[in-house]
């Protein structure tokens, strides 16, 4: 057979951070097929060290971009567990309302400005703004509610200033909630129109059985702390995430490695969803079904899907919360008092690309003494590699240009939503 | 000015039936500081019991809205190399309850300026038209010097104006459209009983005022003393932030600033509130600055204050309220710079 | 972009990244309420976060990120050479940013305390201006797009932008934030620049610095006034470093 | 309960005046422009250039006069207004000339522009040179660089009306020679306004044959009959206060000398505060003043 194939991809675009995808095949044998993490360091765990408890949040928001506010919440929790804090009911729901405006947002600013071109053969959403304007105005609504979202109850979109370790400092406007909800009501036929438009994208098949790790809810859908779970059957407490996760430095990637059951294992929305599928909401159940998205799938393209069934999710749960938060009188504590002690904690939180975890280990005057962050696509990336393989390997044999592999490799990274910056803090 | 009395619970009432109609603003707590003092702010309410109104002082004046800190004065329309201007004044009328003696007083000066003099400026004589004024009496607050200053009477410029008698407010009628609004709920004639016990919360009022500063020979203090080494003192601490000239009520010096939308279909015409304290406030185009240091910038504040503006109306623009003093980070308090001020010409 | 009878051309845009965490471009995405007004006045060629095309021809390069790896160094040079007019975009661009604070520690304790035994390449973080001419600086952490646009429309009409003098003190009057220092908190508003809209203190963080120091700082009183408060000088030095906006005033590296 | 009638500012009839930009009227819009149009744009420096502009409504063009001395706020919707003087003749019912420096955004923006272009104004502000009371006298016209700008205006009304005044002298000081503006317009002066012209530049080039040195150079060789003779000085600060003084030396009584303070407004109606010093609004009570009163301002210079 002379099957020969080259694709190197320098520095992926349409995803967070700069990472390479290397395939190369000699008379149909794989000589190699890999994804490449190149972004800069940072040395987060390494600066964290010294910082005072209240500073640990505002630092880490910094690790990422865009999900900066999962950052701030797991950094936060992390410090709650170490110095033994109970924050308030309200404050909770707060918070959970904050990382849902985060996960829209996240998620629509994937779906649309990132994914969606590959489907549609465009370079990107600007020529759009042009060929399908209509489309652009729904992103760009849908987006700009989820941020005025993250406005409004985390007091910034990017490096939130509200969350504090002890609570929330604020209660929201009452009367810009109740707007708020009106508006979220409102978006529902923009995220109807989404779907279809999805439905007419044509995903594409291939499936590689994979372990899928996330949070385990208990009777919600997960987000902000609890229990650890594999689709593999194990299940742990929060703070034996190093169990769950067993990270460890490879030589062709700034990012590191993880590893449970298997070689590799996979994070994010579709982790999420075939976890907990039974706690989504039932609209969004609806719409996974109408994709025939049933647990446990194990086609990586399919994020995209979880991705746009979570969006519908979050936007009822975001309602559900609003009411919720309504109930309470506007100047009900949101923050409890607290002294900074000696300890370790752990804070897990699924950011949209899958669970993140903080710990910090604290001396007496609220100061860390050691600092550990795993990012979700540290955790994926093992798993992208994996996959990139596999992919190959069974394209190998159909007559594949080099083009043609290139964009299917592209897009089946793209499909994690990789944060590369993140993973390489 | 007629004189009436009403019982607490039927001016709940009127507050509770304003609401139904009108944005209400009233002193509303908002958190205690680090002291465990607390802290009131001019904010709209929804309902009777957010409003306090025996709260020593708000951090801000409720000058906001009158001057709002920025205010789009028009608006353009542009197309086809074209445009048209449309200007808006506000007309929903509001109601503020709960301003002190010195922050009417502050409104009253204001007037002066912007709806009595020449070039009367409408977007503020229609919010001041448009805004129905309840005041009360109160206890002197620790730091203000109201009294050294002719602005703790008030006789004009207010709806109605009530003192806490208790169980009851002796309420002073001040408007027609404040006696329609008020005869709405019950309210008593007053009786020689009233009179006597509001006497005596006046004579209790006048009795406790703690700060005194002379200000009455400051026009011709500051003219003698524009060079002393006491602007040098007081300059070198200022922050140049601007906060002063944001919480105090009368201060009113602004800019117009424009701004185009990104595709230049409109433009907006907007006054922000500007203060003398910052940087720029006198310099031009090509980088001249007329008062380049922070030791001029703060002598023109008390220069425009006690000596201009008396030049041109007759009185001081400041009321004495000290919330400058107050809410100054460096501490710079208006009663010890002129202290200082007549200290220095003493030597 | 037209407008009465004025005509400016529409500049071609690359938007380019470094060590950071990409949410000041991701600013470019956001105020969807002008955004397609936004893309429609500049011609954007190059921008890996949201678009595959890529092109070497454009007149404004706007630069996120700071400097800590010689491949970057080199991007950053070659970039320079194309560029007509350059932009540091963001408190990393502009002054390091937190990646800064890496530099306190020598570079092989950092490599060891998150590698362990296999290091990776690292150099202690630089500002933009540090390595090339800047035309431009933009600070925030993130950038305030809303800033991002009034100057994209001056450039484009080839006029100064002048950034507000004031600190941020001052609006957070304009919001009726209550002072933090009033809630017992060390803030770095009364030196920073203003300009951000005060959302920190407003959101309940007090603001620390993020866009560097105001045009008229007074760091004497600002230390007194810290002082007497119970605030160190150590300690609003730690602060002022958080961002690396202040290194004039601490001097740090 | 109903509060009260909701009051219309627009709908007071004292605020209803027409649009007239005078001290004395009350007026409704007070943020009202007139609509103008650029006619013409003339080229004078790199820096200067000359534009008319014409109001497009007939009858508010009909209703805009003003006197030498007095200033308009130039606006360019969206983008800022600027204080500018007049620089044409009061008898010009035509257009407006102003004579503007690329000096910031809005006059950058605004030396972009191209004829039809449809700026805003307002105005005119400000008071005015006395120029009824200084028939029968001779004139010292004095500018330093844009300040031949301001100083248009009284010399278009001296030119209308020649007979009335004595000798007329214009001194003229700029940096260099190509900062001279409205140089195609000396020989008229010179020739047909019988106007003693004197020009001077600091930093001659070589094309330069004329005077070297400083404005007062010009003024120790002119024969001045102080009690005779009025003068406007229009310059950066620093030039006026050196020619004012020198013409004190010459015994020019300082009510006499005029000059025109330039401050930063934002409103030209004395609201702002900006141009504020003390009591004193360069906006309303100037931008004229006479030098006594200049040297009675706190930090005027
Ligand atoms: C009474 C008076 C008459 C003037 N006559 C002329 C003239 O005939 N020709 C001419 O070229 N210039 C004149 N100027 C100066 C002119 O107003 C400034 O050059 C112009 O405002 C600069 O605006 P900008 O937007 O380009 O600059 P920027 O620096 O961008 O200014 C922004 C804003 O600052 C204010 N500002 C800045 N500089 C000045 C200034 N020097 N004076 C007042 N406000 C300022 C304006 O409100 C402006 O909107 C005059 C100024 C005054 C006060
Ligand atoms: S006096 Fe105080 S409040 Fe006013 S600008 Fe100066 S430092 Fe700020
Ligand atoms: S909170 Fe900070 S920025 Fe705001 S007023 Fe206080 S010191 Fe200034
Ligand atoms: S308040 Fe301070 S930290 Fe916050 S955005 Fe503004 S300058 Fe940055």
């Amino acid at each position: 057979m002379k099957i020969n194939l080259n694709v190197d991809v320098h520095h992926l675009t349409r995803v967070e951070g700069h990472g390479n995808i290397i395939v190369k095949v000699e008379k149909g044998e794989i000589k190699q097929a890999s994804w490449e993490v190149v972004e800069t360091p940072r040395y987060f765990e390494a600066i964290l060290r010294g910082q005072r408890y209240d500073a640990a949040g505002i630092l880490t928001a910094r690790i990422c971009g865009i999900c900066s506010i999962g950052h701030c919440l797991a950094s936060i929790r992390a410090t709650e567990h170490a110095f033994g804090i109970e924050i308030p009911e309200i404050a909770k729901k707060l918070r959970m309302l904050a990382k849902h405006g985060e996960t829209l947002q996240s998620h629509f600013l994937h779906l649309f400005f990132l994914a969606a071109p590959d489907f549609i053969n465009l370079k990107s959403v600007i020529p759009l703004l042009e060929k399908n304007p209509q489309v652009v105005a729904i992103a760009a609504r849908l987006k700009g509610l989820a941020n005025n979202l993250c406005d409004l109850v985390a007091g910034r979109t990017t490096h939130p200033v509200s969350l504090h370790v002890g609570g929330v400092s604020n209660f929201p406007d009452k009367r810009k909630l109740s707007l708020f909800k009106e508006q979220l009501k409102q978006s529902i036929p923009d995220l109807h129109a989404t779907v279809d438009l999805f439905r007419t994208f044509e995903i594409p098949d291939f499936v590689r059985e994979t372990e899928f790790v996330s949070l385990k809810g208990v009777d919600e859908y997960p987000f902000i702390g609890g229990n650890l779970i594999s689709s593999d059957g194990i299940e742990m407490k929060e703070h034996e995430y190093r169990k769950m996760t067993n990270e460890f430095v490879v030589e062709h990637s700034t990012s590191k490695w993880c590893r449970l059951s298997r070689e590799s294992f996979a994070v994010g929305a579709l982790a999420r969803l075939n976890n907990n599928y039974t706690l989504l909401h039932p609209e969004a159940k609806k719409v996974a079904e109408t994709f025939g998205l049933k647990p446990v799938h194990h086609n990586p393209f399919m994020n995209n899907v979880a991705q746009l069934v979570e969006v519908v999710h979050c936007t009822y749960d975001s309602i559900r919360l609003i009411n919720e938060i309504l109930e309470y009188p506007e100047n009900t504590p949101t923050m409890v008092k607290f002294e900074p002690k000696e300890g370790v904690g752990v804070g897990a939180v699924e950011v949209p690309r899958g669970i993140l975890y903080h710990e910090y280990e604290y001396n007496q005057k609220g100061r860390i003494v050691k600092a550990n962050c795993i990012i979700p696509t540290t955790q994926n990336n093992a798993n992208i590699h994996y996959d990139i393989y596999d992919l190959v390997r069974k394209n190998v044999q159909k007559g594949m240009t080099d083009e043609k592999l290139e964009l299917l490799c592209s897009m089946l990274v793209r499909a994690y939503d990789p944060c590369i910056s993140c993973s390489v803090h | 000015m007629l004189f009436r009395i009403i019982k607490k619970e039927d001016f709940k009432t009127f507050v509770n039936l304003m609401l139904q109609t009108t944005e209400v603003i009233a002193p509303k707590f908002i958190k205690n500081n680090a002291k465990g003092k607390p802290i009131h702010q001019f904010l709209p309410i929804s309902n009777y019991d957010e409003m306090v109104l025996d709260y020593e002082k708000c951090e801000f004046s409720a000058k906001t809205y009158f001057l709002p800190y920025k205010n789009t004065l028009s608006t353009f329309h542009m197309k086809d190399h074209d445009w048209t201007q449309e200007i808006q004044y506000r007309i929903q009328p509001r109601a503020i309850f709960g301003l002190h003696p010195c922050d009417i007083n502050a409104l009253v000066r204001l007037d002066k300026v912007f709806a009595r003099d020449f070039y009367p400026n409408p977007y503020y004589i229609s919010r001041r038209k448009n805004t129905f004024i309840v005041g009360i009496d109160h206890l002197p607050c620790d730091d203000g010097f109201c009294h050294a200053i002719n602005a703790n009477h008030i006789t004009h410029g207010f709806d109605l104006f009530l003192t806490d008698l208790g169980d009851r407010y002796f309420v002073k009628i001040n408007s027609d459209r404040a006696f329609m609004a008020i005869s709405e709920v019950p309210i008593q004639e007053i009786t020689d009983e009233d009179t006597k016990d509001y006497l005596a919360v006046r004579k209790q009022i006048s009795q406790s005022y703690k700060v005194s500063v002379k200000t009455d020979d400051l026009p011709n203090l500051l003219d003698i003393e524009f060079e002393s080494k006491v602007w040098k003192k007081w300059g070198d601490k200022c922050l140049n932030c601007g906060t002063c000239a944001m919480v105090c009520p009368t201060c009113y010096c602004y800019g117009v600033t424009e701004r185009v939308s990104m595709d230049h279909s409109t433009g907006k015409k907007i006054a922000y509130l500007y203060s003398c304290n910052l940087l720029d406030f006198a310099m031009v185009a090509g980088g001249h600055n007329f008062r380049p240091n922070q030791e001029t910038r703060l002598k023109y504040r008390y220069y425009h204050q006690h000596r201009g503006f008396v030049e041109s109306y007759g009185e001081p623009m400041c009321v004495g309220c000290n919330r400058c003093g107050r809410s100054c980070l460096a501490g710079i308090d208006p009663v010890n710079v002129i202290r200082d001020l007549h200290e220095e010409e003493k030597l | 972009m037209k407008y009465l009878f004025m005509e400016s051309k529409r500049p071609k845009v690359a938007v380019f990244d470094f060590t950071d965490c990409e949410g000041c471009e991701l600013q470019f995405a956001n105020k969807e309420e002008t955004l397609v007004d936004f893309l429609k006045a500049i011609d954007i060629v190059n921008f890996r976060e949201v678009m595959s095309e890529k092109s070497d021809e454009y007149d404004i390069a706007f630069i996120e990120g700071s400097i800590s790896r010689a491949d970057e160094i080199e991007r950053l040079l070659t970039i320079r050479q194309k560029a007509k007019f350059l932009i540091a975009l963001g408190s990393c661009a502009c002054f390091g940013g937190v990646n800064r604070m890496k530099n306190k520690f020598p570079m092989s304790d950092v490599n060891k305390e998150v590698y362990g035994e296999t290091p990776k390449e690292t150099l202690p973080v630089r500002s933009i201006k540090e390595l090339v001419h800047v035309d431009f600086e933009i600070p925030g952490c993130p950038v305030s797009k809303a800033e991002v646009e009034r100057i994209v429309q001056h450039i484009i009409w080839e006029v100064p932008y002048q950034f507000p003098v004031y600190p941020v003190c001052f609006e957070c009057k304009q919001r009726f934030t209550i002072c933090r220092f009033e809630l017992g908190e060390l803030c770095l508003g009364p030196v920073s620049a203003g300009g951000c809209d005060a959302p920190c203190p407003a959101g309940g963080t007090p603001c620390w610095g993020c866009r560097g120091i105001c045009a008229a700082p007074n760091f004497q009183e600002f230390f007194n006034l810290a002082k007497e408060r119970g605030f160190s000088k150590e300690e609003v030095i730690e602060r002022m470093d958080f961002f690396g906006g202040f290194r004039s005033v601490t001097g740090s590296k | 309960m109903r509060l009260f009638t909701p009051y219309d500012v627009t709908k007071e009839s004292d605020m209803l005046m027409p649009l007239e930009f005078t001290r004395a009227n009350r007026l409704m819009h007070v943020d009202k422009t007139y609509k103008a149009e650029i006619t013409n744009i003339i080229r004078l420096t790199e820096m200067e250039k000359l534009f008319h502009i014409r109001i497009i409504n007939e009858e508010e063009r009909a209703r805009f006069s003003f006197l030498p001395g007095q200033f308009v706020m130039l606006e360019l919707p969206g983008y800022g207004e600027v204080p500018i003087s007049i620089s044409g003749s009061p008898s010009n019912r035509g257009y407006i000339e102003l004579c503007i420096r690329k000096a910031g955004i809005v006059t950058s923006i605004l030396h972009k522009a191209r004829r039809g272009a449809k700026v805003g104004i307002r105005g005119p502000f400000g008071n005015s040179f006395p120029m009824e009371k200084m028939k029968g006298n001779n004139i010292l016209l004095i500018a330093g660089g844009l300040g031949m700008a301001p100083l248009r205006a009284p010399l278009f009304y001296v030119t209308e009306n020649r007979s009335e005044y004595q000798d007329v002298h214009i001194l003229y000081g700029t940096r260099t020679p190509d900062q001279l503006l409205f140089t195609y317009q000396y020989d008229e002066w010179k020739r047909i306004d019988d106007i003693n012209l004197q020009i001077i530049v600091e930093k001659p080039d070589i094309t330069w044959s004329g005077k070297v040195g400083m404005i007062t150079k010009l003024l120790d060789e002119l024969p001045i009959k102080p009690l005779e003779t009025y003068a406007i000085v229009c310059g950066p600060p620093v030039m006026f206060k050196f020619v004012c003084n020198r013409l004190r030396q010459f015994g020019i009584p300082m009510h006499r000398m005029f000059v025109s303070l330039e401050r930063r407004m934002h409103c030209g109606m004395g609201k702002c505060c900006r141009c504020n010093i003390g009591s004193t609004f360069i906006c309303v009570d100037g931008p004229v003043f006479d030098y006594w009163s200049v040297l009675n301002l706190k930090e005027a210079i």
